[in-house]
């Protein structure tokens, strides 16, 4: 008996299978906040209450029963849709979004997977995501669903070239591609964090990395892909139920890894701001998932005080504004650190 | 310029189209004029420098019963100021005016209207599609006479 | 050309930062929420909501139904017997007519207040209760007859009656005009009471 | 109905791709066509080809019903749901032309009272139009702020008269209802706690560059394409023609108070843009503050009902008569024939009139633009189709 136990947690597979599940834990109870937490930080921004009711203390439980309601919902597929596809996108965006926890480093003493080219490859999968949305799109057999996707390919990919380039500024003064010796790097006191470094040139590059990762998770303003007051609600427009709570889900799960890319690459990962006080794998954890969602905030923040742009303007701010910029910092961060 | 002032204008311009011109004795002082006359009274009174009604105010459909519609232009001038209040009667078995909407791109929308309303057929409209009723509405809702029809398309209409 | 394109950076960053500090000023401010079910605003005097008819100082003189712009009020009267005694209003007024059917359709009324202006005993009124929806459209038909269906069976037959005999009566008046005159009073009996 | 090109490109390869346009249907059912318009839209990928509007998806035939009436003030309620969001200046126009078919005078604070009500409502239907315009360009707060400072204005309406959205307040001959005692303190605390308002959202949404560069420049009307169209209002006065009934037509008592007509500047475009339709709105706002403010200073007191007639029949005759209601010019053509009903009666709304214009500004533009054209024409679909 004890044999077989430990042959199985032997089983490199297990291990895997475990670790593949424990981000889940994080994310699912995250998202249910996060839509919670949107809900109340808009009603409070806009001199409302939100939700009140569900579950007693400020309508804390009004996201669980909103999910219980969109399983319980009938699945509808149009007729006229393509179901394959119809069917596989909405499991295509969430396994981009989720693919991207695999290498995040929650602490110290948890990565899914160190590999030394782990902001590469979240770079990498996360753009998948424009697979799904295109497919989902498309197969709706729907005008509006139609040009959400198309405005929303050409964002995602757009968007992703300034990202990269403002990733590269802190890479390049890393001098490597693994997150989890990026955050070794950042150990100490606050000012280690690489966005104070080389003044003002990664500020701006977490500046241009933040707007960028706006855009490739749809958020206003760049939220034109679904946009609702332009395109009904974009490339999900004939979602329903399950399916489109997936698309919702995909959209926090991926709110939170870009904010945890920037939390890690800028803000010092797990590290403390005050040293060693309050340091180590547990308080990592803290350390970290509080500033992913301070970041979120800010998204949320933004969502809730600004207009759309349009698809040309947002195309301009892509190549004639970030991608510039961007450039400029890689270029400054180098002749410093030549200097 | 008064409306009398205006109205002789008109007469003198197009002295076989004036039927009548009544500026007191009502609240509105009007002028009535031959149907087929409109369109040219029309850009005339547009196009005249001192008169320059350049802004169609309303455009009304009206049925007198005994037989006949009328059509009311409510005109106004940006430039000087000043009103003019245009009748038009036609036989109902002939409701044809000729269309202003060239002259005043409002009128373009108001006779349709009186079109799908009143039943009033505008000769020369670019576009004389019905506006307010489903398009294959049949009868004409505004006409004294109109009954409403029991079924359209199998529905019952006085539900 | 340049210059406008560092302008239009710096103003688009001025401006966001401007609408951000509004927003996060707003946090602070407290919500204007009414939580509705648990707290009801208090409405004013003259809220105008379902309508009310007194109907014991109902005179039946269908100004209100004369005004409804919607027809959400019908009413029928029946002409009392001179020997009745329907009691007067509040305001003094005999009443004169057995009021048979008071339905308002609130379902149709558009709370206009046109129907409470013309009333002369002020009997009509719009009160302040606005909880009413129904699950079923007819129990949205109100009735403010306070007449049984019997009572207002008998009263419409011995008006009916009544009517027969006047008319009988002038017959007679006018026989009479002619030859002897006959008299036939009428055997009356005291009509039921509204509970 | 839409007209749809096709053509054939040849590509360098050899092979053909066929280039088609498409034909959207924005509505009837659609978040940003203010109720139910139903816009065929052809485009080619993003850009605006042409726009058929499809109206009529809310037609009451109220003129109908005016007719089938047994007097002339039951007209008011039916005139009230023309255009829901200003019902006021509904009525007040169409009380306008009744009175002045039967010639009668109205007491002096019953004018006062219908100026302070038509102007405190064309400030909540400003702040509709200004906080939808914000919801159709994606800013979402600025929408309920302004709703916030509705809610205390329909306070005030239903204080008054006792209903919050269709008032049915102005008759023929006077008012329903005297102002309630308090009304005019509770009034002036409005206009002093709004005053400061209208600068916070032009710094939220007027002045935010992405607001600027979303309308600016967009939807350009020019003043000669506005006047031959028949454009009023707030949307004539953007495309910078100095002209507003109040002042030049004037009717009530407009000429006893000291303000004037916004006009678009083309601050940060070209006059006639889209901005400027919505900047005029928001200036319109403080116009009516001021008027708000010295009515309620002015107003004397005095007796309301005296002039309501009992019976109204109005001499044989017809009248049209036009009043700036929140959207513009709103005409009322009233025929008599000597008895207790109307005629016939004809409403140019101004929302039917500036709608037409759709297809003439919007060509060429994108589809983001056309939502933006639509919002700052605003149209309330009640009174396009009445």
């Amino acid at each position: 008996m004890e044999q077989i136990l430990r042959n199985i947690l032997d089983n490199d597979f297990f291990v895997y299978g475990i670790m593949g599940i424990v981000p889940l834990v994080w994310i699912v109870p995250y998202a249910l906040f996060a839509i919670w937490l949107e809900r109340k930080i808009s009603a409070h921004m806009q001199d409302r209450l939100g939700p009140m009711r569900t579950g007693g203390w400020h309508g804390w439980s009004q996201t669980i029963a909103d999910m219980l309601k969109l399983l319980q919902k009938e699945d509808i597929i149009p007729a006229a849709a393509d179901k394959t596809l119809f069917n596989i996108a909405p499991y295509i965006i969430f396994v981009s979004a989720y693919a991207a926890y695999a290498v995040i480093p929650f602490s110290s003493g948890f990565i899914g997977a160190d590999i030394n080219v782990g902001i590469f490859y979240i770079i990498a999968v996360t753009s998948l995501a424009v697979v799904g949305i295109l497919m989902g799109g498309w197969a709706s057999n729907n005008k509006w669903s139609l040009l959400g996707a198309m405005r929303a390919t050409a964002q995602i990919v757009s968007y992703e070239i300034p990202s990269v380039l403002a990733v590269l500024a802190v890479v390049m003064i890393a001098g490597t591609l693994s997150l989890q010796e990026i955050n070794n790097l950042q150990t100490g006191w606050f000012w280690n964090w690489f966005v104070f470094q080389k003044f003002p040139f990664v500020f701006v590059a977490f500046i241009i990395y933040f707007v960028a990762s706006l855009a490739e998770v749809n958020r206003v303003p760049f939220d034109i892909p679904e946009a609702e007051s332009e395109l009904v609600a974009g490339y999900v427009t004939e979602y329903s139920g399950m399916k489109f709570a997936m698309f919702m889900f995909a959209e926090f799960v991926n709110m939170f890894a870009v904010s945890a890319v920037a939390a890690t690459l800028f803000f010092g990962g797990w590290n403390s701001p005050f040293g060693e006080f309050l340091s180590g794998p547990i308080w990592g954890v803290f350390w970290f998932l509080s500033k992913g969602m301070m970041l979120v905030s800010v998204q949320m923040w933004l969502r809730w005080t600004l207009p759309r742009l349009r698809v040309d303007q947002l195309m301009y701010v892509s190549w004639k504004v970030l991608t510039p910029w961007a450039f400029a910092c890689v270029i400054a961060v180098g002749f410093w650190m030549m200097l | 310029m008064t409306s009398q002032e205006i109205h002789e204008k008109i007469k003198l311009q197009f002295p076989a189209a004036v039927l009548e011109s009544k500026t007191e004795g009502v609240v509105d002082p009007f002028i009535k004029i031959a149907p087929e006359y409109v369109a040219d009274v029309a850009s005339f009174i547009r196009d005249n420098e001192e008169l320059g009604f350049d802004f169609l105010m309303c455009l009304s459909g009206i049925d007198y019963g005994k037989g006949t519609l009328g059509v009311i232009y409510n005109i106004f001038s940006m430039k000087h100021r000043h009103k003019l209040n245009l009748k038009v009667e036609v036989p109902k078995d002939k409701a044809e005016v000729p269309s202003v909407s060239l002259i005043w791109n409002t009128a373009n929308w108001h006779e349709r209207e009186a079109y799908d309303l009143m039943g009033i057929i505008f000769i020369g409209h670019p576009d004389p599609r019905r506006i307010l009723m489903p398009y294959d509405w049949e009868g004409h809702p505004l006409r004294k006479d109109y009954k409403t029809p029991e079924f359209y398309q199998g529905m019952k209409v006085p539900y | 050309m340049m210059r406008k394109y560092f302008i239009d950076i710096y103003k688009t960053i001025w401006s966001i930062l401007i609408g951000m500090r509004i927003t996060f000023g707003h946090l602070f401010v407290p919500a204007v929420t009414i939580q509705y079910p648990d707290v009801k605003p208090k409405l004013p005097e003259r809220a105008r909501n379902r309508l009310y008819v007194n109907m014991d100082d109902c005179i039946g003189c269908l100004q209100c139904e004369m005004a409804c712009p919607v027809n959400c009020i019908e009413i029928e009267t029946v002409k009392s017997l001179p020997t009745d005694d329907l009691g007067t209003t509040s305001t003094g007024q005999k009443k004169k007519l057995w009021v048979t059917k008071f339905d308002i359709d609130i379902a149709k009324c558009c709370f206009c207040d046109l129907c409470v202006y013309p009333c002369p005993t002020e009997c009509i009124k719009m009160t302040d209760v606005y909880e009413f929806s129904e699950f079923d459209r007819n129990n949205l038909l109100y009735n403010f007859v306070t007449l049984t269906k019997q009572e207002v069976e008998t009263v419409k037959a011995k008006a009916a009656e009544f009517e027969k005999e006047q008319a009988a009566k002038k017959a007679a008046a006018a026989a009479q005009a002619k030859a002897a005159p006959v008299v036939a009073p009428a055997q009356q009996s005291p009509p039921a009471q509204p509970s | 109905m839409a007209e749809i090109s096709e053509e054939i490109i040849k590509t360098s390869t050899g092979t053909t791709l066929r280039h088609e346009e498409m034909v959207i249907n924005m509505g009837p059912q659609h978040p940003s066509t203010h109720g139910v318009l139903r816009l065929e839209v052809v485009v080619d990928g993003e850009i605006v080809i042409d726009v058929i509007p499809h109206i009529g998806y809310l037609h009451r035939c109220f003129e109908k019903h005016a007719e089938s009436m047994t007097n002339y003030q039951q007209v008011v309620p039916y005139v009230d749901r023309m255009d829901y969001c200003a019902a006021m200046n509904m009525d007040f126009g169409y009380v306008l032309a009744v009175e002045k078919l039967l010639g009668i005078q109205v007491p002096e604070r019953v004018e006062y009272i219908r100026v302070i009500m038509a102007e405190l409502q064309r400030i909540a239907s400003h702040l509709i139009a200004a906080g939808t315009y914000g919801l159709d360009i994606g800013a979402f707060t600025p929408f309920l702020y302004m709703f916030r400072e509705r809610e205390r204005i329909l306070d005030l309406f239903e204080m008054t008269c006792g209903a919050r959205l269709l008032y049915n307040y102005m008759w023929v001959g006077g008012v329903s209802h005297d102002l309630p005692p308090g009304f005019i303190d509770k009034a002036k605390d409005f206009c002093q706690y709004f005053r400061p308002k209208i600068k916070e959202y032009n710094d939220l949404l007027s002045y935010n560059e992405i607001f600027i560069k979303r309308t600016a420049n967009v939807g350009i009307l020019p003043k000669d394409v506005a006047i031959s169209y028949g454009i009023s209002g707030p949307v004539l006065r953007g495309s910078g023609v100095n002209f507003d009934l109040r002042r030049d037509d004037p009717y009530s008592i407009y000429h006893k108070f000291d303000w004037q007509p916004e006009i678009g500047k083309g601050e940060v475009g070209t006059v006639g843009d889209c901005w400027d339709r919505y900047m005029v709105r928001m200036r319109e706002m403080e116009q009516s503050i001021n008027i708000v403010e010295q009515a309620l200073n002015q107003i004397p007191e005095g007796n309301i009902a005296s002039a309501i007639p009992k019976r109204i029949r109005p001499n044989p005759g017809d009248v049209y008569v036009r009043t700036e209601s929140a959207r513009g010019e709103l005409g009322f053509y009233v025929i008599s024939d000597g008895s207790g009903k109307p005629y016939r009666i004809k409403a140019r709304s101004p929302s039917f009139v500036n709608l037409s214009v759709i297809p003439e500004i919007s060509r060429g533009g994108m589809i983001a633009d056309l939502v933006a054209i639509a919002g700052s024409l605003d149209i309330v679909l009640g009174e396009v189709d009445r």
